[in-house]
């Protein structure tokens, strides 16, 4: 899929927001969300959220997740061990990425949090390189790779599973000859 | 205004009722998995033909309400997005239908309709589909060719959808005994339990059903 | 080696296979059922001695050969007409139902003919969706605003609107529109979105 | 990818397929078993009217695979040299430096080919295919994720085509994530067939 589409998922995560209007219940298709009340913080969809503060109708705060502190953890954690760690949201990038943007001004140190985030994201992309090609060298049929997020997972769809098939496809015709050696076909 | 656009459950006969939020989550499933799934899955007609009616309605009560409303641009905007993973869902399945039409109109006779993969609509795109080919290839070649060669079985030269397709998948539900085959050169067959929340990558075809029956999903 | 003609029209396919459509070639494909014309008159006249002298096995390769050769043409001219089938195809969804003048000059008369077949079939389906139809050529990326902001590229005279305003696309103007009524514009080049 | 069906019940599949076309038009060097009446003509080495037993020639894989199905024998194939034992050793050695295109741009699928010819070593060609990918792997792997900006265009001309199509999935992948980092994935774009085919018209009328 795209990596717009991963993130137009991603934008159906909640976020918290304080709007500055009020207004009643609004029944979505997708669900209901509201009621609005200036200065009482409520959950919407981001994608609600980025509307909404478009308009300059509310500011969006940033999840727990998203500070210096806990990102350093991260980063410490991610370093230190060889499998992937399991980070705070499986749209984690791009939930960083819409946060950054649409809620810089309410996140501290956003510049110094953008790093991390990139930080962490490098990280993970070199252990992942890694791991592919352990997983092309051993030739196993199946691997379990919990904690990758979904970003990951879509931006190294196409180049590994294709991979995979054909490796599969070369398997295949080597079964095939043993198959078929000693027998006419 | 509030009147209007409420939408309450959907509620089908003789079934439990249904939000149009777990209609529209539900689509949204099958819209990923589809995108992600190498054959074109089942057909779920109650699902995107219960999202058409729902978008319909709203683009009624959205054509009444007053334009400058911040309401109403916001359930534009709702509509906006659903109408584009409804597009995309139906585009996917389209573009698999066209590049495998013949094999899936064999094998909507040879599986019987309680496995639908075809809605009507779509059974009479991929006729259409075929025939438009058919005739093509017929009147610009091989008509023109000797007659013992004149022959043309689109069924068995197009092509069939690669269910050896590696891909991702997340486990909804807990299942024990997977086979996945382990292919070194000893050829002896493996087998996983799929533990909830758990990513594996493997072969489409060793989960085939299990993404059908939603146990796992595809992403 | 006989097929070489038919394999000619593949390399063309091969070639061009990231461009757009290249010219049908018809002298190419007539070539190629000539070539299978002669190998078939050769494979009755060497059949019809091997009935008489059933004992010929050199005449029996010769005919294996050519039955090979024959299959061989016909595969090439069937994925040469195919592929560009496809490759038309997707010229539909980019460019809509009605193709530059050029690019249909690179269709044959047959091809024209699919092409208007595929439309047809297309806009049934299309149709068939829900009350209005739903058109499926739009909506191709995910949306994030409901209007956008776009600048005219070429002087494209009147739009009209859903809701039945109309607007002057004339070239550098810049316009606020609903995005589902500009994307098919963008696509084709006459808008640019501004961001 | 069309490339990544697997032989045997794969001609069906591929029958419509440009790069098994393609693929099948590949020499093999052939022997035949029998003469073959009129076709000397065939055989540019000489100016017989038939085909003799005992003639070599180079065959397309097409016609080679039905002369030499074992039902018919009319022809017995020799293994092409760039799947040998030479060859293999090489690619053991170091598979990473070898220009596989060269050898055949449809290395892969050719070696594939010619398991089902029943040559004695299928196995170890059939082995040699999987070890020389999976040690490719990584430099296909890393080229592609890397490749931005620079030229690469030398390295990858010692991809053969499937490898071409790898690498070209991974970076049109992380391309469009670096488009999409920016921001510029939200700006809807003129079609690229469309503007391809603009380009084409105006570098036409100038």
């Amino acid at each position: 899929m795209e990596h717009s589409e991963m993130e137009f998922i991603a934008e159906k995560q909640k976020v918290k927001i304080v709007p500055n209007f009020s207004m009643s219940k609004i029944y979505f298709i997708s669900g209901e969300v509201g009621p609005f009340q200036p200065g009482l913080p409520t959950e919407v969809p981001f994608w609600l959220a980025i509307s909404l503060r478009q308009r300059q109708k509310c500011v969006i705060h940033p999840p727990d997740w998203l500070t210096i502190e806990r990102l350093e953890e991260i980063k410490e954690a991610e370093t230190t061990t060889e499998l992937f760690t399991p980070l705070p949201n499986t749209h984690f990038r791009e939930m960083c990425q819409l946060l950054l943007t649409h809620a810089k001004p309410n996140i501290q140190n956003a510049d110094a949090v953008r790093t991390l985030v990139k930080d962490i994201w490098d990280i993970r992309a070199a252990k992942l390189r890694s791991s592919s090609d352990k997983f092309i060298r051993v030739q196993a049929g199946h691997a379990r790779i919990d904690n990758l997020t979904l970003m990951e997972i879509n931006i190294a769809r196409p180049f590994l599973l294709a991979s995979l098939d054909h490796l599969h496809t070369l398997r295949t015709s080597k079964q095939f000859t043993k198959k078929t050696r000693n027998k006419e076909y | 205004m509030d009147d209007t656009l409420d939408i309450s459950g959907v509620s089908e006969e003789g079934e439990e009722q249904i939000t149009s939020e777990q209609v529209f989550q539900q689509l949204e499933e099958i819209w990923v998995n589809e995108r992600l799934s190498p054959n074109l899955m089942l057909c779920r007609t109650d699902i995107t033909e219960c999202i058409l009616e729902q978008m319909q309605e709203m683009e009624e009560n959205i054509a009444r309400a007053k334009k400058t409303d911040l309401k109403v641009s916001l359930h534009q905007l709702e509509l906006d997005r659903i109408r584009y993973v409804l597009s995309s869902y139906l585009r996917c399945r389209l573009e698999k239908i066209e590049k495998h039409a013949a094999y899936l109109i064999k094998k909507e006779s040879s599986d019987g309709p309680s496995v639908s993969r075809l809605s009507p609509e779509e059974f009479m795109f991929a006729k259409e589909l075929t025939s438009g080919v058919t005739s093509h290839l017929t009147a610009s070649a091989l008509k023109h060719m000797p007659k013992n060669l004149q022959t043309l079985n689109l069924e068995d030269s197009g092509k069939v959808p690669n269910l050896d397709h590696y891909v991702f998948l997340r486990v909804n539900k807990a299942e024990e005994g997977i086979i996945v085959d382990c292919e070194t050169d000893v050829q002896n067959e493996d087998k996983i339990d799929l533990e909830v929340d758990a990513q594996h990558i493997m072969r489409y075809k060793l989960i085939e059903n299990l993404v059908e029956n939603q146990t796992v999903s595809l992403i | 080696m006989f097929g070489e003609k038919a394999l000619d029209l593949i390399r063309e396919v091969h070639r061009t296979r990231e461009g757009s459509l290249g010219p049908y070639n018809e002298d190419g494909v007539r070539q190629v059922l000539e070539e299978m014309q002669v190998l078939y008159e050769a494979n009755q006249q060497d059949v019809a001695q091997l009935v008489q002298n059933d004992s010929d096995q050199t005449s029996l390769t010769a005919v294996q050969i050519r039955h090979d050769s024959l299959q061989r043409n016909k595969r090439c001219l069937l994925a040469y007409l195919y592929n560009r089938l496809q490759k038309i195809r997707a010229l539909r969804w980019e460019f809509g139902s009605v193709l530059p003048t050029d690019v249909r000059g690179n269709m044959s008369p047959k091809e024209i003919e699919w092409f208007t077949k595929y439309n047809r079939a297309l806009a049934n389906y299309m149709r068939s969706l829900g009350n209005g139809g739903l058109d499926l050529t739009q909506d191709l990326h995910p949306p994030q605003n409901v209007h956008i902001e776009v600048r005219c590229v070429e002087d494209k005279g009147e739009l009209e609107l859903d809701d039945g305003s109309k607007i002057l696309l004339k070239k550098n103007s810049l316009h606020y529109l609903p995005r589902s009524q500009c994307e098919h514009l963008i696509r084709q080049g006459v808008l640019k979105h501004v961001t | 990818m069309d490339l990544l069906c697997p032989p045997g019940g794969g001609m069906k599949q591929n029958y419509l397929s440009i790069d098994d076309i393609m693929m099948s038009s590949e020499k093999i060097p052939s022997t035949f078993l029998v003469s073959v009446k009129t076709l000397g003509y065939l055989d540019p080495s000489t100016n017989k009217k038939d085909i003799e037993v005992g003639s070599k020639l180079d065959l397309p894989l097409w016609l080679a695979l039905s002369l030499a199905h074992p039902r018919k024998k009319f022809v017995t194939v020799e293994l092409t040299k760039p799947y040998k034992a030479t060859y293999r050793e090489i690619l053991k050695a170091d598979a990473g430096v070898v220009n596989l295109y060269k050898l055949c741009p449809y290395y892969y699928a050719l070696g594939q080919q010619q398991l089902s010819l029943n040559h004695a070593e299928g196995i170890l060609v059939a082995r040699s295919l999987i070890l020389a990918f999976s040690d490719r792997f990584r430099r296909i792997m890393d080229l592609s994720g890397n490749a931005i900006g620079g030229d690469n265009s030398s390295l990858i001309q010692q991809f053969d085509e499937v490898e071409r199509r790898l690498f070209a999935l991974g970076q049109k992948s992380l391309q469009s994530f670096q488009r999409w980092e920016v921001g510029e994935s939200r700006t809807l774009r003129t079609s690229e067939l469309v503007s391809r085919h603009r380009k084409r018209k105006r570098e036409a009328v100038d």
